[in-house]
């Protein structure tokens, strides 16, 4: 039967005839016209069977012209690009396409795994639930994997995806979902007013259903008014056109999701071009046009290829100039058979029969089938016959014998459901309507209104005016207002319809959902197993959870339920709708941040050097922060690490802590508000002094540590740890606007205006004379250990000054304006070469805080108190602030509670690993025997050995004993001593030199 | 969901931290039985089903603490305050009945 | 009582008559004027509590009264993770009891809920965090239970196609505990109601509390959409809505309500094997038998009993998810939702009795409550019917916050949304 | 010993301005940028202040004005920045310190940020691939400030003409990040 386009009709649909494109499916070559979709052109080259189903691996064909497909699921493209699960019906054809089949093996005709279709009758729903229980251990390693691989659609790609995405941000006063009939004129009326309009469409053209039928509008064919309309909006400014654009979710306030596919009517997208775009709307008012989705009847082999909805029929009729048939069974419960049966006419294509379910049919549907000559015959199709696709129905009438016709298409059609999903995702429920046997959109959001197809206005001049109307109210609910449109003239067809869902008495299985394969009788079993609210139908039958989400499948299943529980269809109620509307590719919500663009970059004043330098960063947050810097002939980060360590010891070392959150806090309330955030006295500091200071929670554990310096009777300067600084900055205008507002403080960050470096080391005194201008004193008596001061360097540079030491050398920090940081830190070092100086890292750092017992993020880590770490003594007694009184409660002040120690090897070539857990020296490795575990550890160049840091029950009262370090998941356990957290020079002296 | 900062105008939710109740309010340093008055404040939430008072902070914005008024069933907000203004109304609140209780 | 034993050949020999012959896995009854125990609830939670109730501890007159239809809160709506790789001595015992009882679930209920032990692997990016995992790990083998160290080779091992090479924060290794996994969670709720049932438990859907009967300080029954239950002890097992309904008798909790959103993907076929965790973004991810991806990340972060969440997290999930796993890319969403989880101060959950005598409180789940819900519905039980503490639960007091006793794993504080 | 004087580095390192039909951006490192917070109740002083030494009072919330030698924004609740090229050695916050001494505290912000600048009938449409805010001309205008983010990194906007032009400042670690997304939104437009 088929041929190249042997089934394309000679003239008619909106396809480029001129424009022949090339493209292959299974391998097989075909060539059909731009303006085609997959389905059209598969159609146009008589291919019909299309796809497996998911559970039976049944064959199917093309059932829809749109997104609600449930069985033309292809992968599209191949290689990196390979899309499983693709919509023939809706993928656009271009030259070169390429698709496969899936779920099928060997092949589309021949597969294998429709074995399961002679299985269903055990296939049941619910039956993994009863079965494959015994023996346990079979699950994993035998059904289970025999599930997964029988399961699944398409097949992911196996290489990242290459092509970009980007996310944009939208706003607009109306807010038009869909361009059909309703929603060109409900953009029309708002555009007029004046008011700001976003359209989205779907599809590559505008118009809806109206590039499916033969309707006129104004009198002439209604493309010639879909163009006119399209004119008129395109030259207005106040007017933005989405087509190719799905909206696909409505959230809080307005906001709306579309995605736009920039590209996928391209082979590939060129480079500068994202291959989809999200929209992030923000609408004042949004009216929902989506249209409308045909449901199917339900009838045994209902899910053939060959059996298509009616309105997909005269879509491919009327759109796409193909003939989806060449003898076709019309099947209907509405007057919807009407349009189908001329259309099929007119396009050349023989009617067996017009099958209308009900018991007599209106006058105009006999006079139109006798002026086609059509056999109209009320009553049922009961089956299909024909094993790839239709051959012939099983015909029974209300009155007389059934029997049996030829026919290689059946169009189908119970009416239509309103796409009332938008409506629904911020909680509103629909409402059934007995008249036009569906639901309808139910109460709204604020600011959200529906018209059209989407409303239950089916009928062409009646969606016309209601979208005017809808389009001029939403405008003046936004401030425009403007005189109502005229509506167009145009016809209202009728659309009368008597309720019908399924067959009864059938031979083979009618399907309700067919992607998942769930059938009546799966419905009725579930119920027999009381499984009867209409959720757990949907989870036991896994019934309208396929990449449809139901949209062909549900309202028939609530149907056929309702009946089975004799309850009513709204009794009965719906499964909700959940975003998105469609399924959308996961790269698009991404956008730009993938690979190494997930999260931006902070990089401090030495970034570039380390680069240029081969130093090693590593990532601290956002910030990329120099760790150490290797030179020729070192083995490893631990020799070089431990080289910078040494030459800090041993002369001078230059560290960017360019990173430290830095806050200024001025004010007359300055010293008041810092006393409430810091548990230590403060009062005490004086101007040109700085000080170290712990805050608390309010639930009493440490929240950060940092320096306070006072720059100024009113004006202090304090440091935050880099993890902290954001955190730090919200508490501090936490307490200044919420806690104590009375209070005359002002807090400005200021970790950005200043590039600062660490000089530490017993010569870093002579290093720093050589870039301090000569007239600032920095002798020891002058500028002594925690002093702080605005000098200048290098001749006149701004620079501030400070006497701290992280490393326990005598140390300085010295800050310059952010944009000297560069030059001043390659100053720095090739000053310092005559005195042996050379850069370190965050790791030399970390090591020679660990060597002075200075607590880090490992001991900072939210569940330590100041008296677990050594900082009890810190507390002021004499003042209120956060955290002190949560911080008394019997669980923080227990004595039992582990605090910090210094460990080192017993074995001194043994290595230390944080991480590991602490145990007394004779006790079972056991949960009950855990005292503790290790916080920090490093190699001291300075002792030659491994040190650690742990917190440790009792831990102050068992310096010298010698414990356990157990560290099962690295298979290790040490024996450690237990020492003062301080290995070098307790009693502070080289940072007093 | 979008909250109408009192200086920036109506920002999308990513530009918001949010910390919780606003009905509770911090006990002062000298509040009898400490400990209960600071647990409550600390920990006890009545976490309605309906409108309530929260705390917002506009960290991607202007860096203002807000109180916002939010149906916690629908997302609807029906005001929002700059926290400072809402705490020194407190405050006035407070010292009026002490005033009276004095 | 009702329904017979499950097995393949019931299913054949039901093939052969159309399955005419299956019974309701649970009866659809009308509740009784007084029960020894009613519990509030049922969800997973709730019909665990029932089930060893009944088969634990001989108590049977039990009834689970459920607002709406049984499995409709969070155990049908979560990602369906089950693992016990917890840090603190409070948490490992109970996660792991209740790993065991997964691991037994389906002989002992005769249902298959698919418990699918194909491991969880949580993915650390720095020396800080995999510190951090290697304490966790420990303390784990120091409970008996299984975890592994593995190095970034190890991880490739595993899972060659992650995004170690052009990765923001690279991949340096991962916790790996082999037992975790996932299981059907619908299947969770009707296999223990179909078990309690039989045990003569009373399911009783669409039966809405609406109130307390509390004389004396003690609770004697409740009010109910379906008139007055008295009952000799009340438990509570409504996580989501705990404040709610505990507001009823007067209780305030150190709870607060938040929404979390679960994503699922079109099915494809086999891509991830087991769970996995980004350590440097909020995502995790597994992939359902029936192919589906099943992921999410962070909670929206505020509070909430709408059961939708928004954009922004979203897409700050997917970020994390691409930056991860940039395969994924051309894999569409198929579906989003949001379930209301109850957010307790310090991050875990809480099984007590409270100030009023008779009324007891299972709740404080967080977004942790599928993989607990055997161990809670045990330890639950044996609360009710003892009115003491089960030894795996004895942290979960509600009066921790008050002694200074928290449970906080994260290291959070008293702010729930960080948890 | 090397010559005393160190060299400024620009915000943004290896940065090639835009400059297409409809399209340009450049990057600023000319400006001295000071912070003004005025204590409590002394806003008024400090905006007469300003007015009598600058002709220029504090604009209103998400406002900025311009003189001839210098420019007042809102910068924060009770926060302004000022701002004005730095041309010889010019420094706000020693020009303004003792001007404001008592009134409001005055920090050298000039560092901190990066400054880029926008300009052309599609830069509405760049930004609107990062700032999450209507910049329509109904909803912002010359002399708008909005702080706000792009693609995760904060930023303060403000709308300097009506080509339209806008000036973009963010923190001055974020600038090579910032610039390596702007190559990625400007492609369509550059390709």
């Amino acid at each position: 039967m088929s041929g190249p386009q042997s089934n394309r009709l000679a003239s008619g649909g909106g396809i480029d005839r001129s424009r022949a494109l090339r493209f292959t499916f299974d391998g097989r070559s075909y060539s059909g016209f731009s303006g085609d979709t997959l389905a059209s052109a598969l159609l146009a080259n008589g291919v019909r069977l299309v796809g497996r189903s998911f559970k039976y691996h049944r064959p199917r064909g093309i059932l829809s012209a749109g997104s609600e497909e449930p069985n033309a699921l292809v992968e599209l493209r191949n290689g990196a690009r390979r899309e499983p699960n693709t919509r023939a019906t809706t993928a656009e054809l271009f030259d070169g396409l390429v698709a496969e089949s899936q779920n099928r093996w060997p092949s589309l005709a021949l597969d294998v795994m429709s074995v399961n279709s002679l299985l269903a009758p055990v296939f049941v729903a619910g039956f993994y639930y009863k079965t494959f229980m015994w023996p346990a251990a079979f699950w994993e390693k035998l059904y289970e994997p025999m599930i997964r691989r029988a399961a699944g659609l398409g097949r992911a790609a196996a290489e990242p995806d290459p092509d970009s995405y980007e996310k944009v941000t939208a706003f607009c006063d109306v807010l038009v979902i869909g361009g059909g009939p309703a929603g060109l004129m409900a953009a029309l009326a708002a555009a007029r007013s004046g008011a700001s309009v976003i359209l989205t469409d779907e599809s590559f053209a505008l118009g809806g259903r109206l590039l499916s039928e033969r309707a006129e509008i104004d009198g002439g064919d209604a493309n010639a008014w879909i163009a006119r309309v399209r004119d008129e909006l395109d030259a207005l400014a106040n007017v933005r056109i989405l087509t190719r654009t799905t909206l696909f979710a409505a959230y809080d306030s307005g906001t709306c999701a579309a995605i736009e596919r920039v590209a996928d009517h391209l082979a590939a997208p060129p480079p500068h071009m994202p291959r989809q775009r999200i929209w992030r709307i923000i609408a004042k008012q949004v009216i929902v046009t989506a249209g409308a989705t045909e449901r199917p009847i339900v009838f045994g082999n209902n899910d053939r290829p060959g059996v298509m909805l009616a309105g997909a029929v005269r879509s491919y009729i009327n759109r796409f100039g193909v003939a989806p048939g060449r003898r076709a069974v019309v099947f209907a419960n509405n007057d919807d058979g009407c349009a189908t049966v001329r259309d099929l006419a007119s396009a050349g294509i023989e009617i067996a029969a017009l099958v209308d379910t009900r018991a007599s049919s209106p006058q105009y549907i006999s006079e139109l089938a006798a002026h086609h000559g059509v056999r109209l015959v009320n009553g049922v199709v009961t089956d299909v016959e024909g094993r790839l696709g239709v051959r012939s129905v099983r015909i029974r009438p209300h009155a007389g014998a059934p029997f049996t016709l030829d026919c290689d298409l059946v169009a189908v059609s119970s009416g239509w459901n309103p796409n009332v999903q938008i409506t629904t995702h911020l909680g509103g429920k629909p409402r059934w309507s007995d008249t036009l046997a569906t639901f309808v959109p139910g109460e709204l959001p604020r600011g959200m209104s529906v018209a059209g197809a989407a409303a239950g206005d089916y009928a062409l001049h009646s969606s016309l005016a209601s979208g005017a109307r809808a389009g001029h109210t939403a405008a003046e609910a936004t401030g425009f207002s403007s005189p109502p449109i005229d509506t167009p003239r145009a016809d209202d067809e009728p659309t009368s319809i008597a309720a019908f869902w399924h067959v009864q008495g059938t031979r083979h299985k009618a399907f309700v959902d067919f992607q998942n394969d769930v059938a009546t009788t799966d419905i009725a079993l579930a119920e027999r197993e009381g499984y009867r609210s209409i959720e757990h139908v949907k989870r036991y039958t896994t019934l309208g959870m396929a990449t449809d989400q139901g949209r062909t499948g549900s309202v028939n299943a609530i149907a056929i339920l309702a009946a089975l529980t004799d309850k009513s269809i709204p009794e009965t109620g719906v499964t909700a709708a959940r975003p998105p509307f469609t399924p959308v590719a996961l790269g698009a919500f991404a956008g730009h941040h993938r690979g190494r663009t997930f999260k931006p970059e902070r990089r401090p004043a030495s970034y570039d050097w380390t680069k240029a330098n081969a130093g090693v960063l590593v990532e601290t947050g956002l910030w990329l922060r120099p760790a150490y810097f290797p030179r020729a002939g070192e083995r490893d980060w631990l020799e070089s690490v431990s080289r910078e360590v040494a030459t800090v010891r041993s002369a001078v070392g230059i560290c960017d802590v360019s990173t430290l959150g830095k806050i200024n806090v001025q004010g007359p309330d300055a010293l008041a508000l810092l006393e409430r955030l810091y548990a230590n006295d403060l009062a005490s500091l004086r101007v040109g002094r700085a000080r170290y200071g712990v805050m608390l929670r309010e639930d009493g554990f440490l929240m950060d540590d940092g320096t306070i310096a006072r720059l100024d009777e009113q004006h202090y300067f304090v440091t935050t740890t880099t993890a902290n600084a954001a955190k730090v900055y919200q508490h501090m205008q936490f307490a200044l606007q919420w806690l104590w507002p009375e209070l005359d403080v002002q807090i400005a960050s200021a970790t950005e205006q200043w590039a600062q470096f660490a000089i530490a080391g017993p010569r870093a005194r002579e290093l720093l004379r050589e870039i301090i201008d000569a007239a600032h004193d920095i002798s020891n008596a002058a500028f002594p250990y925690l002093a702080v001061g605005d000098v200048t360097c290098c001749g006149g540079i701004k620079t501030r000054l400070y006497r701290l030491s992280f490393s326990g050398e005598l140390a300085y920090e010295i800050g310059v304006p952010a944009r000297f940081g560069p030059a001043l830190w390659q100053r720095l070092l090739l000053a310092g070469e005559p005195l042996g100086a050379c850069a370190y890292g965050s790791e030399a750092l970390g090591v020679m805080r660990i060597e002075k017992g200075h607590i880090s993020g490992p001991e900072l880590n939210g569940t330590t108190t100041a008296a677990d770490v050594g900082l009890g003594a810190m507390r002021s007694r004499k003042k209120d602030y956060i955290g002190r009184v949560l911080g008394e409660r019997p669980g923080l002040v227990d004595p039992a509670r582990p605090a910090l120690v210094g460990l080192r090897p017993v074995e001194r070539a043994q290595r230390l690993r944080a991480g590991a857990h602490f145990i007394a020296r004779t006790a079972e490795a056991t949960a009950a025997n855990d005292d503790g575990y290790m916080t920090s550890t490093a190699f001291s160049p300075s002792l030659g050995h491994w040190i650690g840091l742990g917190l440790l029950r009792h831990g102050p009262q068992r310096q010298g004993e010698i414990i356990r370090a157990v560290d099962p998941v690295r298979g290790e356990d040490v024996l450690v001593e237990v020492v003062a957290p301080v290995f070098i020079d307790a009693r502070g002296e080289r940072l007093r030199a | 969901m979008r909250i109408a900062c009192p200086h920036c105008g109506d920002r999308g939710l990513d530009e918001f931290v949010f910390l919780g109740d606003a009905r509770v309010t911090r006990p002062m340093a000298d509040a009898t039985e400490p400990a209960d008055a600071f647990h409550a404040y600390g920990y006890l939430r009545t976490n309605p089903a309906g409108p309530t008072d929260e705390l917002w902070f506009h960290a991607a914005g202007c860096h203002a603490w807000l109180v916002v008024t939010r149906d916690t069933r629908t997302h609807v907000i029906a005001s929002v305050r700059l926290a400072r203004d809402v705490a020194l109304e407190r405050r006035a609140v407070a010292s009026t009945t002490e005033d009276a209780s004095a | 009582m009702t329904s017979r034993s499950y097995s393949i050949l019931g299913v054949l020999r039901e093939a052969l008559r159309g399955h005419s012959g299956w019974t309701p896995a649970w009866r659809d009854g009308e509740p009784k004027p007084a029960y020894d125990i009613v519990i509030v609830g049922g969800g997973g939670h709730g019909l665990a509590t029932a089930y060893y109730l009944a088969k634990r501890y001989g108590v049977r007159n039990v009834a689970v009264l459920e607002k709406s239809w049984i499995g409709s809160g969070n155990v049908g709506r979560n990602t369906t993770i089950v693992r016990s790789n917890y840090l603190l001595p409070g948490n490992i015992p109970f996660y792991e009891t209740s790993m065991k009882l997964w691991e037994g679930l389906e002989q002992d209920l005769n249902y298959n809920a698919m418990v699918s032990q194909r491991g969880i692997l949580n993915l650390y990016h720095s020396d800080a965090q995999r510190d951090a995992y290697a304490r966790r790990g420990n303390a784990m083998r120091l409970h008996g239970v299984d975890a592994e160290l593995l190095d970034a080779t190890g991880v490739r091992r595993m899972y060659p196609w992650l995004n170690f090479d052009d990765a923001r924060f690279p991949i340096r290794g991962g916790l790996l505990q082999r037992r975790a996994g996932t299981v059907r969670h619908d299947a969770v709720a009707w296999g223990y109601a179909r078990a309690a049932d039989r045990l003569g438990v009373d399911i009783i859907q669409n039966c809405e509390v609406t109130g307390f009967r509390i004389a004396g300080g003690r609770c004697t029954g409740v009010e109910t959409s379906r008139g007055t239950i008295a009952a000799r002890k009340v438990g509570l097992a409504c996580a989501g809505n705990s404040s709610r309904v505990a507001a009823m008798a007067g209780l305030t909790l150190p709870i607060e309500s938040h929404v979390l959103q679960a994503f699922v993907s079109e099915s494809i076929k086999p891509l991830v094997d087991g769970v996995i965790t980004f350590g440097a973004g909020h995502f995790y991810i597994s992939q359902s038998d029936k192919g589906g991806l099943v992921f999410g990340g962070d909670i929206d972060g505020y509070t909430s009993y709408a059961q939708r969440g928004n954009l922004p997290v979203v897409e700050d999930v997917l970020e994390g998810g691409m930056a991860l796993m940039p395969r994924i890319g051309r894999v569409r969403l198929l579906r989003s939702w949001g379930g209301i989880m109850d957010m307790s101060m310090d991050g875990s959950p809480i099984i007590d009795r409270t100030p009023v005598d008779g009324l007891y409180l299972n709740a404080g789940w967080c977004y942790g409550g599928f993989k607990a819900t055997p161990a809670s519905g045990l330890a639950f039980a044996h609360l009710l019917a003892l009115d003491a503490p089960h030894e795996d639960a004895r942290a979960y007091r509600l009066d921790r916050f008050r002694t200074g006793h928290m449970i906080d794993e994260k290291g959070m504080g008293n702010q729930p949304n960080l948890h | 010993m090397p010559d005393p004087i160190l060299q400024p580095a620009s915000a943004v390192a290896a940065w090639t301005p835009v400059a297409t039909a409809g399209l340009s951006i450049d990057v600023r490192d000319d400006l001295t940028i000071a912070g003004i917070a005025p204590f409590r109740g002394k806003a008024q002083a400090v905006s007469e202040a300003l007015a009598e030494r600058y002709g220029l009072a504090l604009p209103a919330a998400c406002r900025r004005i311009s003189g001839d030698d210098i420019t007042l924004q809102w910068s924060g609740p009770d926060q302004w920045i000022a701002i004005a090229g730095r041309g010889a050695a010019r420094d706000l916050e020693v020009e303004l310190k003792p001007l404001l001494a008592g009134l409001a505290a005055v920090v050298d912000h000039s560092d901190a940020r990066a400054v880029v600048v926008f300009s052309g009938k599609h830069a509405r449409d760049v930004l609107a691939k990062g700032l999450p805010i209507d910049l329509h001309e109904r909803a912002f205008r010359v002399g708008d400030v909005a702080i706000t983010h792009a693609n995760h990194i904060g930023v303060t906007i403000t709308q300097t003409g009506n080509e339209p032009a806008y000036e973009i400042m963010l923190y001055r670690s974020y600038a090579d990040s910032f610039a390596d997304w702007l190559r990625h939104a400007t492609a369509e437009l550059t390709a």
